[in-house]
């Protein structure tokens, strides 16, 4: 994390490629794609959402079909993050149309952007930024040897996934910086007020750290947190929304772009970008949903 | 809300429908200026709607000001109409008349100051103001200055300053004028019903109407929103989670236009001498706590849609963040009723309530 | 409000028998109730809740049969207030059921709690406290003359009361005492800390007291502000329960019993009962379903 | 957690199951000594458990002093475990031995001051502390006095002071204790691995610990209760606001479980002359935080039975209320550590996390 400068906006961020491939990769895919990704070069778009999909991430309609030699896509992809920047995309396609059943006959393909039949259009954010677009195969050939894992068990494989973006870091750094910018603006002596908000925001930043190792642990160990990373990422993107709000109140700081201090524009940043941080991974509600699951209540 | 107040904001829900639409908040943020929206705010008499006739306005109550900018925070109306009524306001105020064209206010900054100095028998303005809204759109610029030692209320014609332009969150303008000796239109001392600090106050004030605006949009729009998208097989309405933040944003918003309208409805009642300070202090911080707590609640609803610059939720939401720290935020103006309420003495809390 | 001195606990206050008499009530019921509420000589005990109801008002199962010269009821009503303490119970039971429609068929009744099959249990709360009691009807005989207003109106006319319940003052003044110790607590001249937060509070409390006042008026002006009156009671009753919780946060202060200064007094009795605050009138969810549905939400 | 951890939560749970019950904790409130239930925590070696055998103690760690705790703290335990533990480390530590019996810790209030004279080769102990948990109670009492200019700890045997009784909100004893020359034990230089305020340090610890543990009975407690109760013909579990709503109770009961764990960690990884501050400053301020939430969700989710004294949901709650003000709330463990981080600079923050 660069210090000084607003951390870029990365909804789903690229931490999943080299992981799913490792688990589920066949050993062609995984010589071919780790040492690129592992050195930092290759970067995949994420094709999840679909334009009615909402945060109901299973109702997806973009259609592979069985073709000689590969699969036939056609379809709408919405959000997908940095498709215009990257090589290849992972997305999650319907292979077979279960009545009933959304989550059965979803099926995972690495996808190479430059292919025939894609067209790439920009989402523009309400801060003018642009990181997401909307992805449109019409017959658009994927090969037999890019479907990641079984055909059919897309869907396990991407709530495997989910797990990983739930509980990782970027669930308390995004708003890092502006904790930083406020320790700077209060100085090296500060009041009681700024103090006691410094040191809510310490503790919270420390205890979620303690957290996401402890998910990282398990994962490690080959468990399968799920539970307890929607608890993490929920904990996380609840607080992280909070501090702006919080700076706000105590500060009074103007929230600004391209002019003001570091401070200021910081909090303009994150002003602007707080709404999508309990998107990515899933909405509040989602998340919440599903720790009621893992409670018993549903 | 008697029946010519309903009047007024049919009037001015019509005027904005037509006039703001999202082509114009579009090209506003590109700088353009949305000259038939002034125009027909201008016709219809809704700039300065609280200035009496004689002084150049339409001769209404700030209960009128009061409808039509939350009818304007509804729209996120990119033009300074806040402003303009507010500088037609204080200079009326201190017995000066109110010129046509879009006006500002300035300095902007509670830390800021201007001076004022003799020329012949008129005056010159010089100083820095930072973050002056519309400044160096605004035809004319009505400044608090100090002239050798007292308050003074002056008039300048725009382009007298040296301007560098800056922006707020919701890109408009918020430019820094520099005057050097600017030839003075008409200035007076300083009095009226907004007390000591007309700029400061009156900022405070306009922008509390126009937040508690901006949430009844979120409102409404979340509303309209989660009626319309399905998800799950359901409308989004349907789900207990949404129904219970969206009735949560309506309480904010209910409280946020009762407290505005509070604020403008001593200030109608205070003659000069009068203080309204209070009720805008409680009308700023109440209104810009609901506007950040509000924006959340109206972002989450929308989900990912709200967050596309496609969406026009953001014109309002981004307004919202910059007007609840614009003439003092919720900081500034809880600390200093903290303090006045202190200073008053504990016992006296609920007496001073009751006798506003 | 006698400064100094916590209030006590009022769930279901007495301001509804007045205003319910005035209304619904007989001549001859006013004539003989009236003048001793006006003079604050008669409290009446409110009996809506029943051991099973929870939230849900309506689903009311103790039973007013139609008998000669009036009906004879049957069940148990719980959480009635100062039914030990009160002469009178304004009560709501069912006179005839109405499968599928739990709305219907119930009634309103003046109670004589000194009538034979009457027994009263006391329910101590948390505090230790005595304000609430299980009331149990056993073949109890309530004249006709005490039916307020109509057969199976019930719903309706309860719907009314809750209405006034929803929107008064004590919405937000059980918790303005420990404002007002707050304010003793920080001095004359507070710091910035303290400042803020008394300035929040006091913003909140005026703007409340608002509310309250433009919903009488609209009761005044004889509209039926059931919509607003419960937006009132949503927000006055969030802010309540903010308020130890904001206090605590500032002072570190002990809540207290028996011991301590004022204010650690006022802020112990406040910690214990502020669960209680969103009870009285209907729950949080409850409110907010009833908001949701003037939305148009549902 | 390992295995050994999970067997001692189980031993734990079983023994609490067995002594702590309603007519127990009831009994207690009315000033009644559970004297089975601290027999058996004796007798399991669960007073002592990071206490060295050599000292009196079970030659356990901290982190399974966490496990006891969290334990006690589930259950409401009305006994003074977390006192005496603190007690006997605080004695270890400094090198002496730790007694059986029911231990407290004094002063308990950081601005209180305790004083050790000479007489002959020993000692006497003076002054005046209030609020000491189970004062009155406790067989013995450690303290920190000040021994003409240097710290010191102290053990006094119980009976020696003059007590005033006094009660939480939980009704537990938080006596007023005064000494005057009242002989003292034995009485080392003050030392060891909870720093140069062991009281106060070493009291949020235990508290925080105690917190997580109450925290997650009223999450299962919740979720009991909303499974079994039924409202509009349905389990209250099946309304999407309950399950939103215990879903962030589970979310702080996460984290004030793993903010208490890292602390004792910590304070066991350090050795003499290290320092936990950090950490405990950490547990404390977000267990204290999510104890005060936690307790308005599950009283919300409880609805009119949680406000019941029949209920037993209130044995934890009141108990929350307490322990976060006790040894430091929020307030002034969030501005000791804000004026630490503060104090080490904006660019140290994530650096020194990560090194901890």
């Amino acid at each position: 994390l660069a210090a000084g400068a607003p951390v870029s906006a990365h909804w789903v961020a690229d931490r999943q490629s080299g992981p799913l491939l490792l688990r589920f990769g066949t050993e062609e895919q995984r010589q071919r794609f780790l040492p690129r990704i592992s050195r930092g070069e290759l970067a995949f778009a994420i094709g999840m959402s679909e334009p009615d999909s909402g945060s109901d991430l299973a109702s997806i309609r973009t259609r592979a079909e069985k073709v000689s030699g590969g699969y036939k896509v056609n379809g709408t992809k919405i959000w997908t993050s940095n498709a215009h920047l990257s090589e290849y995309a992972i997305a999650l396609f319907r292979t077979k149309v279960v009545p009933d059943k959304k989550h059965e006959g979803l099926s995972q393909f690495l996808v190479d952007l430059k292919s025939p039949g894609i067209s790439i259009r920009p989402i523009i954010d309400l801060a003018g930024g642009h990181h997401f677009n909307e992805v449109h195969f019409q017959d658009c050939l994927v090969p037999d040897d890019m479907l990641v894992g079984k055909d059919g068990e897309g869907w396990k494989q991407v709530t495997t996934e989910l797990g990983f973006e739930r509980s990782g870091p970027e669930r308390y750094l995004s708003s890092l910086q502006l904790v930083i910018e406020l320790i700077r603006e209060a100085g090296k002596e500060p009041g009681e007020r700024a103090a006691a908000l410094i040191g809510h925001f310490t503790a919270h930043l420390v205890t979620l750290r303690q957290m996401s190792l402890s998910i990282a642990t398990m994962l490690q160990a080959g468990q399968n947190p799920n539970l307890e990373a929607a608890v993490v990422k929920d904990v996380g993107t609840t607080f992280e929304q909070e501090i702006p709000e919080a700076v706000h109140a105590l500060t009074g700081a103007e929230p600004r772009i391209g002019s003001g201090t570091e401070f200021e524009k910081t909090l303009g940043y994150l002003v602007q970008h707080a709404p999508s941080f309990s998107l990515r991974g899933g909405t509040r509600e989602v998340l919440r949903g599903i720790i009621a699951r893992g409670l018993g209540l549903r | 809300m008697n029946e010519l107040r309903t009047i007024l904001t049919e009037t001015c829900t019509r005027l904005f429908t037509d006039h703001v639409t999202t082509a114009v908040l579009e090209a506003a943020e590109k700088g353009e200026w949305p000259a038939a929206l002034w125009q027909a705010l201008e016709e219809n008499g809704l700039t300065l709607p609280q200035v009496p006739e004689a002084r150049g306005g339409a001769g209404g109550s700030w209960n009128d000001a009061f409808v039509v900018l939350m009818a304007a925070g509804r729209f996120a109306a990119p033009v300074p109409l806040a402003e303009t009524m507010l500088a037609g306001s204080i200079l009326a105020e201190a017995g000066l008349d109110a010129p046509l064209g879009p006006m500002t206010v300035a300095p902007a900054h509670i830390d800021e100051g201007l001076s004022l100095a003799r020329q012949g028998s008129g005056w010159t303005l010089s100083g820095r103001a930072t973050r002056v809204p519309w400044g160096a759109r605004a035809e004319h610029v009505v400044v608090v200055a100090d002239a050798g030692g007292s308050p003074m209320i002056a008039l300048v014609a725009g382009g007298h300053a040296k301007a560098e332009a800056d922006g707020s969150l919701a890109r408009e303008p918020r430019d820094t004028l520099v005057w050097s000796g600017a030839p003075v239109v008409a200035a007076a001392p300083l009095r009226g019903r907004l007390g000591p600090r007309p700029v400061w106050a009156g900022g405070a004030l306009v922008r509390s109407a126009q937040m508690a605006g901006g949430l009844e949009f979120l409102l409404a729009q979340s509303v309209k929103y989660v009626t319309e998208r399905k998800q799950f097989g359901r409308p989004l309405a349907a789900f207990q989670a949404i129904q219970q933040n969206l009735a949560l944003l309506a309480g904010h918003t209910a409280a946020a236009g009762m407290a505005a309208q509070q604020a403008f409805h001593v200030v109608e009642r205070t003659g000069e001498g009068g203080d309204a300070t209070f009720e805008i202090a409680v009308a700023k911080v109440r209104t810009g706590e609901a506007a950040g707590l509000g924006a959340g609640i109206a972002h989450q609803a929308h989900g990912a849609i709200g967050f596309t610059y496609e969406h026009s939720l953001h014109f309002v939401t981004r307004r919202l963040w910059s007007w609840r720290a614009e003439f003092g935020a919720e900081s500034h103006w809880s600390v200093a009723l903290g303090r006045e309420v202190a200073a008053r003495g504990a016992e006296a809390l609920w007496p001073h309530m009751v006798s506003r």
